[in-house]
């Protein structure tokens, strides 16, 4: 058992692949392309799991939606002072919310409502609004927009307000008091913020109703026994936690990039019956090699090794170049095309960056997919080879 | 991510309260999936199929619903 | 030192097709001994040499080199049988082109991963006893045909075999390189090594140094 | 059915796995049925080829089942996340009925591997190949193995509900819980550290005398004394908790990967203690596999015993 690394096969191999320039250029690129690819799609991932992930703390602990007839209804606002009374409960609070379809663009916008003349709101919108006069807000019926809804309305010549087309057909004209920054832009692009009233006027939604209610826990060890508390008293709720939210996360992005594995396995799979291929047809030149070789007293198994470093020479160098480009492109270049898949073709298009991950596990993922099938599709052809009757080359 | 610009996507996530992040807005059951159902996709339309490429990529949950209702931890609860 | 006995040897092109190559063939050949296979091709000399090179197996009968049997060794065993006993001159050099002289010389060496101290001092060794020092980094493609023949004489000595073979070592040069050949030659019969050559070329024929000539025909030897 | 990307490799890994090691399988049963190093035919010389084919190819899986071993346990702690209630690997393996079976038979498994290559490398050093039809034989016993453990790993994945609720390691492996594993812990700790700490001596004791089989027998019991006072004592000093005693936990970054480092020292040093008794070898070679296997052991129990001194000398009192 010799454990040193033999430089001199290493030597040979990398020589025996430079040797077929050609046929080892079409593998690395082909190789590249593929590793980058898959890497490319999972480090997208992994950023915007990361970007959820980094928030999805400071949301609030539940979330409660009246169901009726397996559709989401809006819960009666009476609710919240039950539950307030749940022990452990430190705050709940009704919301209404909503989405606005602008049709002119073709978008939703998300409308969310907050209580008016409340000085913790005051204080954030301080810190993540620009262009923003806290008297106007007081004083007018005004909202706060994310970036991607102000564009947008100013493509409609929306400058000042905006006008909402109510229910009944009549218009509602809101300020733009200011406008989120641009920083958040991938949580607040689509946002519009304005007070509750209003809101309840654009959508006409009942005083004594709301969207959902919130609820906060002060102890996240007892968030299990609220839920059924609330479960218990209102039998046709849906109750959600952040916690739930987590794993949702994770089943979606596992699932998705599963979906687009299973897709790709296919092309790897005909790449490497190509790779088997190639391999497989033996020129009489390197019959004549492998010949020389064994006539000169190299054992089976020292042909084996060589043809062993020969593809994971080639195959992990490919494998490092496709990871690499892939760094580069989706955390220098930000995924340019391909981030399109992940955020669609909506007109609200966000500009963000992808926060950068470095994910250990994700590298030996995409190597435990390539390097060991792209070996094993070698493993054969070169058994192959340095089996050949060795004697042809003086017969 | 800065501190500075985390601090400042949690102070916006706290304010406004819903969790998605705004890549996908075409459709109202694609923006914040966590909160709406499965049977939001025919709120937009009753024969709608996913057809968005983003919601190729991010959907709705598909295993949410049964979790969300937490029925496993009511019944514990209530065997105890 | 090198002994066939009874050796038969056939190929099977299929099923009922059969070559005889050799047929109940002896030969003994001692230590130190030049001896030159002689016959048209096709006539078995260059099984011969394939069978004490261990390079394939006899159908029937047993080759023994240094009270060795060699005939039934396993694949990996042959190999290192090679590697440590026998030297190859093939007929077209049978150079890795691409590859630097220095390269192709320390071929032989490469599974074995010496240390780089010996495999320098061993490529030095051959490399002055052949004459191509000067060249040893150049690449093999571009030699001309004498410096590539010595290359090759240079990478069968590598590991000091006692054992050298030739196979028709001057059938692609001309004259006056096989001349400087059979020179080659006289020097590694002064070292005492055992060589055994098959060929046609009547240079090879009467010379001085020679031990033994015998002649193969149809597989068979003819005293 | 559980759809994550790491679970599709693995599966993927699995299925090159099989289609490689069912002709592997096949070759080996020609090899062993029609193996015969006398004779010179045809048929002998094209067996002798493939034997190189089926030894490439089962060096080929267990080169990357080992990583992958480390990998698929990666994947479990990962799971565990999407898992309600379990909080580590643990938790995943208990979600379902084959997860514990599949575990025993992957170590299992690449015991045999290693064993068999350590076999297949003192094979080759003899022209005569002494070792060739038992290592065969071997394999073929192997596959059966080696396929259920593909298979049981298929149906495990595939049978893992991700709404339903699972035991935390917390409950698993605790005094009070009532699964087979805890039935462990009605040992007393007091005759479980003199079990090991004897057995630790029995080795020294035969490595001394140079008695192999009882040597190799002797690291065979130490493989399961050594992982239950694992899990029962020296775990709780790794977790500085009383109460924690998963044996999986410690592969996370949280003990700093420590898991890798002593399951990698049992491993290697119960290996090496095992092929001393199960392979005919050389005088320097045996007497090499007794160095490896003493260093490794005696470096398991000075790491382990490391945790409950730094933890007596920090603290002042015992857990």
């Amino acid at each position: 058992m010799k454990n040193k690394i033999n430089v001199y096969l290493i030597e040979y191999a990398i020589n025996a692949i430079l040797r077929q320039k050609s046929k080892s250029f079409f593998i690395v690129f082909v190789f590249t392309l593929l590793t980058f690819l898959l890497t490319s799609v999972f480090f997208i991932t992994n950023s915007i799991r990361y970007e959820l992930d980094s928030t999805v703390d400071t949301l609030p602990q539940i979330i409660v939606q009246k169901i009726k007839a397996g559709r989401h209804y809006d819960i009666d606002v009476d609710a919240v002072d039950n539950i307030l009374e749940i022990a452990g409960v430190s705050d709940a609070v009704a919301r209404v919310w909503g989405y606005y379809y602008f049709a002119n663009a073709g978008v939703n916008f998300s409308v969310v409502g907050i209580e008016q003349y409340e000085n913790q709101y005051k204080n954030s919108f301080d810190k993540i609004a620009s262009k923003f006069d806290l008297s106007e807000i007081d004083s007018k019926v005004s909202m706060v927009v994310g970036h991607g809804v102000k564009e947008t309305m100013h493509d409609s010549y929306y400058k000042e307000y905006f006008n909402f087309i109510k229910p009944d057909g009549t218009l509602k004209r809101v300020n733009i008091a200011g406008v989120f920054e641009a920083d958040t832009q991938l949580e607040s692009n689509d946002v519009i913020v304005m007070s509750k009233d209003t809101i309840r006027e654009i959508f006409d939604i009942d005083e004594s109703k709301a969207t959902d209610i919130v609820v906060k826990v002060a102890n996240p060890e007892e968030i299990p026994m609220v839920v059924s508390k609330i479960k218990l008293i209102y039998p046709d709720t849906r109750i959600i936690s952040s916690e739930d939210l987590k794993v949702s996360y994770q089943n979606i992005f596992d699932y998705k990039s599963g979906i687009f594995l299973a897709l790709f396995i296919i092309s790897l799979f005909t790449f490497f019956i190509i790779i088997y291929d190639k391999s497989s047809g033996l020129s009489s030149e390197e019959k004549r090699e492998i010949g020389i070789l064994k006539a000169i007293g190299w054992r089976v198994d020292d042909v084996l090794k060589e043809k062993f470093y020969e593809s994971f020479i080639i195959s992990f160098f490919a494998y490092t170049l496709g990871v690499g480009f892939s760094f580069a492109y989706v955390y220098i270049f930000q995924a340019p095309i391909l981030q399109n898949i992940f955020v669609g073709y909506s007109q609200l298009k966000t500009s963000f960056e992808l926060p950068f991950i470095f994910d250990l596990q994700t590298l030996f993922l995409v190597f435990f997919l390539s390097v060991p099938i792209y070996i094993a599709a070698t493993i054969i052809p070169s058994w192959k080879v340095a089996t050949l009757e060795a004697d042809e080359v003086i017969r | 991510m800065s501190s500075d610009l985390l601090k400042k996507k949690n102070a916006f996530v706290e304010l406004v309260g819903l969790p998605d992040l705004a890549i996908s807005t075409e459709a109202t059951y694609v923006r914040h999936r966590s909160v709406s159902d499965i049977f939001s996709i025919y709120k937009d339309d009753g024969t709608l199929r996913e057809y968005f490429p983003s919601t190729y990529a991010i959907s709705h949950s598909h295993t949410m619903n049964l979790h969300s209702t937490n029925l496993h931890a009511i019944k514990k609860n209530n065997e105890k | 030192m090198i002994e066939l006995k009874n050796i038969t040897k056939t190929y099977e092109l299929n099923k009922n097709d059969k070559v005889v190559a050799l047929d109940n063939v002896n030969l003994t050949i001692n230590e130190g001994e030049l001896v030159v296979l002689k016959g048209a091709s096709g006539s078995g000399k260059s099984t011969i040499l394939s069978l004490i090179a261990a390079l394939s197996k006899p159908t029937s009968g047993e080759v023994i080199v240094d009270n060795k049997k060699i005939s039934k060794l396993p694949d990996n065993f042959a190999s290192v049988y090679r590697r440590d006993n026998i030297g190859f001159i093939f007929q077209k050099y049978n150079l890795i082109p691409t590859l630097s002289v220095k390269e192709n010389i320390i071929l032989p060496l490469v599974p074995l991963n010496p240390p780089a101290n010996e495999i320098v001092e061993k490529l030095d060794r051959v490399a002055k006893m052949f004459n191509i020092s000067h060249k040893k980094d150049a690449i093999v493609r571009n030699l001309s045909g004498g410096e590539q023949q010595r290359v090759a004489i240079a990478r069968a000595n590598v590991n000091d075999p006692k054992i050298l073979i030739a196979d028709e070592p001057t059938a692609n040069l001309d004259e006056k390189l096989s001349l400087n050949f059979i020179e080659i030659l006289r020097e590694l019969k002064a070292l005492n090594k055992t060589i055994v050559i098959a060929t046609h070329d009547p240079l090879f024929f009467d010379l001085d140094f020679v031990d033994r000539e015998i002649q193969v025909h149809n597989g068979k030897i003819i005293l | 059915m559980i759809l994550t990307p790491e679970v599709l490799a693995i599966l993927i890994l699995n299925a090159i796995f099989a289609f490689f090691g069912i002709i592997a399988f096949v070759l080996s049963v020609r090899i062993f049925l029609a193996w015969d190093l006398n004779s010179v035919s045809q048929s002998q010389y094209i067996l002798e080829k493939q034997s190189f084919l089926t030894a490439t190819i089962i060096k080929y899986i267990f080169v990357i089942k080992v990583p992958l071993f480390l990998f698929f346990i990666f994947t479990l702690d990962k799971i565990s996340n999407v898992l309600t209630g379990a909080m580590c690997a643990a938790g995943v393996v208990d979600a379902t009925v084959y997860g514990t079976y599949l575990f025993m038979l992957k170590i299992l498994n690449i015991y045999i591997f290693a064993y068999w290559l350590v076999l297949h490398n003192e094979d080759i050093k003899h022209e005569n190949q002494p070792y060739t039809k038992i290592k065969f034989g071997i394999f073929i016993v192997a596959f059966f193995l080696f396929i259920s453990e593909l298979i049981l790993e298929g149906i495990m994945f595939s049978s893992i509900d991700i709404d339903k609720m699972v035991s935390c390691c917390g409950t698993l492996y605790s005094s009070s819980a009532t699964s087979a594993i805890s039935s462990i812990f009605a040992i007393d700790t007091d005759v479980l550290l003199y079990v090991f700490y004897g057995n630790f001596a029995f080795i020294i004791l035969f490595y001394f005398l140079k008695q192999k089989y009882l040597f190799a027998i002797s690291n065979l019991v130490f493989i399961i004394s050594s992982i239950v006072s694992l899990i029962v004592f020296f775990g709780t000093y790794i977790y500085e908790l009383p109460t924690h005693h998963c044996p999986f936990c410690f592969l996370q970054s949280d003990y700093y990967y420590v898991g890798y480092l002593i399951y990698a020292l049992l491993f290697i040093g119960t290996f090496y203690g095992l092929v001393t008794g199960f392979v005919k070898n050389s005088k320097e070679n045996i007497i090499k596999n007794y160095k490896i296997s003493m260093l490794f052991n005696f470096l398991y129990v000075i790491l382990l015993s490391l945790y409950p001194i730094v933890f007596y000398i920090k603290n002042g009192v015992w857990l």
